[in-house]
């Protein structure tokens, strides 16, 4: 794999939003545009996934939801552990962070996607079904995780309950996750000529609208990123190490467990390896309003984001190779 | 002092700030107490007792809304009654001062 | 005609807006996207319209236009008789409700378009130059009407003239009757080659944005419907009822009178049963300040799109071949 | 009482709430009392005699615009002889308070 | 006068307009007093010294920002002494006005 | 050329938004949605002359770029002197409208481009290269203009210093500049495979993106073409013979130096000609903000930008092709 697979324009676009940042250009897209291409992407996302789903083996499909699950309920618990073994880090800042590591990244998810594409490589449909279910069970672990912690240090416990269900009704009915699901299941009922009468739009020029969006979040992350200081040397390890842990820990289940491609093994690693910026961070504000936002934004946008875009996707590859290489060297 | 002062009515005006998402709520009261009117403005940011809150952050979404509402005083002393003991749960701001309202000649 | 033909995305994605709208989920789309999908819709729906009238019949083409002008006008006196002497309704909110039915809506329109496409079905150039020219009339006999209620109510009659006279140019002044009949009239002259640059934006990926904006209008839908107790059983059936009867003479009008093809008498159909909630609303807004806008935000809102969409559509299909198959059953 | 009492100027502050459609007019009523300053904020919401305007509402599209002018007192005067007269025709709310506006020392 | 009068509290509120892209100055300023909250209200429009401020402009860009901060005499005091130097440099207008702050009973 | 040939849409949106604006119509666009469609154009021309550039002779592209530079600072300069000497313009207002004419306008270009691809012409590569070089200069010899009136005026020169050297930066910081150098870069190194993913959003729906763009350009122009009274008579008439002048200089050096096709030259000349109202005015705003900017926004959006869009480009297009008669006979 060359210099030339990385100048992949998803990738490109990202860096040009964070060189905006650095050299502190005046650039700034209108949040709404932000909050459309979001709504545009989600809506992409799952129609195509409804598609490949409507398509695929229910049982390798099912087999697709079980790994989600385990990422979305075992990763944040395991960086929980972390955070508060290790970095010492206050249990309810501990919750807030850990909920963002379980769940997944949908522009992470493009990215690789695009980066596959770019250097040809093929991939399962089922990694896509799996990023649609992450995101759920990351948001109630932190609610989980919340409680416990907020149950340890002996906060509130009485105001919690109610919260606590609105709450898990909240990591349903988020408007995120709502769209996401609601595009899969449309995406799979929907009648092959009806779909490819909206497939211009949602597929087509797809790729295109996802280098808009990401050169807005390299901005964002850059912005972040300067915050990076006010974190702590632990943090930000913690934000590169949990990635490369979560991606260990996709290629093993993506390639043991679940066989797959190079190119599927390198998308299951993305999703364990990636954490989510859109459902999670306003989810954890209201649960864990105790909790610093700039921890978790600056880990999620300005340090894990960041690094798997320009880091992590090449790399998670990389191994999925080796790995089908080691593994199957027939 | 003005032209003509008989056409000025000493009021109370109200100034609410509070997290967006408690709006309705407060509205709803509002309503409730019969107010004859209120203006809001959305999407304001601030920062107060349970943080910063950035209007132009658009991954955490959290606003502020601003309400003033121009009554007279025994109105006021109403609304008040209804609205104190919901203070601590809004949050946010309330204000009260004086104002003159120009009537319609 | 099966359950399957329902499953047209853009339906879908209506039902996905309403549901949400029923979870209570936090779903929302900002705005200036919906105002944005507004305008790229009417234009891309004059500009197509254009293209067809430039190819049209002359006789034909004007033919098609007494009828919208007969609808236009006819549909929203019927409608004002119904509410005043059946109804009871005072005069005023009586004109506001006629109006929106009389105009029609977009919306729906475009999805019946994405249902006989879904289905096959193949339809005239005509209904579309239809759809750009009941916007005004209806406008203009809300206005007449509201003018009559308040000299039969004993209202303020000298403001009232020269509102009228505003009104009634703003009815022409309109920005979305503008656009329409502006990309109409572009769509008519410029050249083949020239079109042919346009027409990705504006053909291509318009189904795909339509998605977008019915997504939007279900959620808008859904929030107005749950405000129909306040509007009395009698408004709610008159929201069910009216369209039924535009339809039927929709029907009539399209089968007997214009002679179209089963697709064709379908949209006629749908234009005279839809009504407006785009340009309408807000001019009865200003033109009959007294009207309650809850009463006819909820019945075309809230009762008459979510029916047509839903249920009229597919119904006047049926109704259309039925009627092909009776009248021309060789 | 503040450090530099003396670089507190007496005004009057005068706070406008109308129909977002109307503003124009407002504005050129100001410009021709030569009022040297004001401050609009647009896309306001509220409630009042003409019932609920709902920033939010993407079908009706109604707002309200709230406007806040600082003045001294013979400004001022001059000022509401001119806008009394059109008060009931712009609706909505004028009201008039006292306030220090903090002058460069 | 009211069912409560004990619940409130005297405050200043300090109302301040200046060009958005100072904003950022002034708050870093406030943090530096070290002010419990205020309000932000962007996208204003205006009419001042430097001319028209028109937030409807896309071409030019040019908005105000409007802020409120409620604070005590003493706060008022401490902030403006720090304030008042940079005022000229700041533009736009800077009001102080007394009030009552509702308390949480 | 026919008349038929001036009915490109994006040059009918134009006029359907003068248009409304001359009815008064109540016709708005959201001011994000003009934000917005800009970073669009803005990518979409700066990864094509990116594209363009990579595929180009090195010597040829050089030889653009001085070309470009020239009119950036030599056609300001031109301009200031007009003002100052003909017109006895005050010396700020002189340097503020000056800086607008090194610069250039991407819309009017784009339309340039609509108008030869709908008469079937081709043109090579550079004039995109020069549009995108040509923003920078005109930005900072507006600044040196400013500097230079303001010590012959004697105005404050301290504060001046810090400000100049703030400006520059921003000459190369400024979000639309970066924006197009940024999508160049990224057009000049992605691979073709690549670039194909993204294609089909920048390029295959460009065109029509461009029409709406227009109709809001048009809207703007029309409002400040009202208030070109205020102006003057000698302004309004600069803002004529400037882009005639302008446009002179471009077939000159399009045909003679640079050794264009027709198509090429036209590109050039309408690159001289025309003047910038996205990144320049702002810029000009906080430079020179005793300058009066209905001055400078009434010639360039008002008086300028309808000219060369509706009776520029045609006539423009006819001067190359005459040039090319003329001096290649053969
Ligand atoms: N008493 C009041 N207090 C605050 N705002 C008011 C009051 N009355 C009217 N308004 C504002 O003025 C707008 C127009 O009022 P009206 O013309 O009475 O409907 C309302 O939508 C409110 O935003
Ligand atoms: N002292 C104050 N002055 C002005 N605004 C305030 C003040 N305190 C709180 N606020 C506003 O109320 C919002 C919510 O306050 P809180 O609930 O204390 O975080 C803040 O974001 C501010 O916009
Ligand atoms: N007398 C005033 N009353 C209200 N707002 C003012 C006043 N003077 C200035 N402003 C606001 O402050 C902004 C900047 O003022 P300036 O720096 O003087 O141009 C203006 O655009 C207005 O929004
Ligand atoms: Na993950
Ligand atoms: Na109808
Ligand atoms: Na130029």
């Amino acid at each position: 794999m060359s210099i030339s697979s990385l100048l992949v324009p998803a990738i490109l676009f990202f860096a040009l939003g964070m060189f905006a940042c650095l050299i502190k250009s005046d650039l700034k897209f209108p949040p709404d545009m932000h909050r459309m291409i979001v709504i545009y992407l989600l809506i992409g996302i799952g129609l195509h996934g409804g598609k490949e789903l409507a398509a695929a083996d229910m049982g390798d499909a099912l087999s697709a939801v079980w790994a989600a699950l385990a990422f979305g309920f075992g990763l944040p618990i395991i960086a929980y552990i972390v955070l508060r073994g290790l970095g010492k880090i206050d249990p309810l800042n501990a919750a807030a962070i850990s909920a963002h590591y379980g769940s997944v990244s949908a522009g992470t998810y493009m990215t690789a996607v695009a980066f596959l594409a770019g250097i040809g490589v093929t991939y399962e449909a089922y990694p896509i079904i799996m990023l649609a279910i992450m995101e759920s069970p990351a948001i109630m672990i932190g609610l989980v995780l919340a409680g416990y912690s907020r149950r340890v240090t002996g906060g509130e416990s009485k105001a919690d309950k109610g919260m606590m269900k609105h709450l898990l009704i909240d990591a349903f009915t988020n408007g995120s996750i709502l769209l996401l699901f609601g595009s899969m299941a449309i995406g799979s009922v929907v009648s092959e000529p009806s779909y490819h009468k909206i497939e211009p739009f949602f597929e087509l020029i797809f790729m295109g609208a996802l280098c808009i969006f990401l050169c807005d979040m390299g901005m964002e992350a850059g912005k972040r990123l300067s915050e990076f200081k006010s974190v702590g040397v632990f943090l930000v390890g913690f934000g590169i190490a949990m990635p490369l842990f979560g991606a260990a820990c996709g290629l093993f289940v993506g390639h043991f467990l679940l066989g797959y491609s190079i190119g599927g093994i390198t998308l299951v690693a993305v999703l364990a390896a990636s954490c989510s910026y859109i459902a999670v961070p306003p989810a954890m504000r209201l649960a864990i309003p105790e909790a610093n936002p700039s921890f978790y934004l600056t880990l999620s946008l300005g340090v894990t984001f960041p690094f798997n875009v320009v880091v992590g996707i090449p790399m998670y590859y990389s191994a999925a190779q080796y790995l089908h290489a080691t593994y199957y060297p027939w | 002092m003005f032209s003509t002062p008989e056409s000025f009515v000493s009021m109370k005006r109200i100034e609410i700030v509070i997290h967006e998402e408690r709006l309705n709520d407060l509205i709803q009261l509002f309503h409730e107490a019969e107010v004859y009117g209120y203006t809001i403005i959305k999407k304001a940011g601030g920062f107060g007792s349970t943080g910063e809150r950035d209007q132009d952050d658009f991954i955490l979404e959290q606003y502020n809304a601003v309400l003033v509402l121009v009554c007279d005083k025994n109105q006021a002393d109403k609304l008040l009654t209804v609205l104190q003991p919901k203070i601590k749960d809004f949050g946010g701001m309330c204000l009260i001062s004086d104002c003159q309202r120009v009537s319609v000649p």
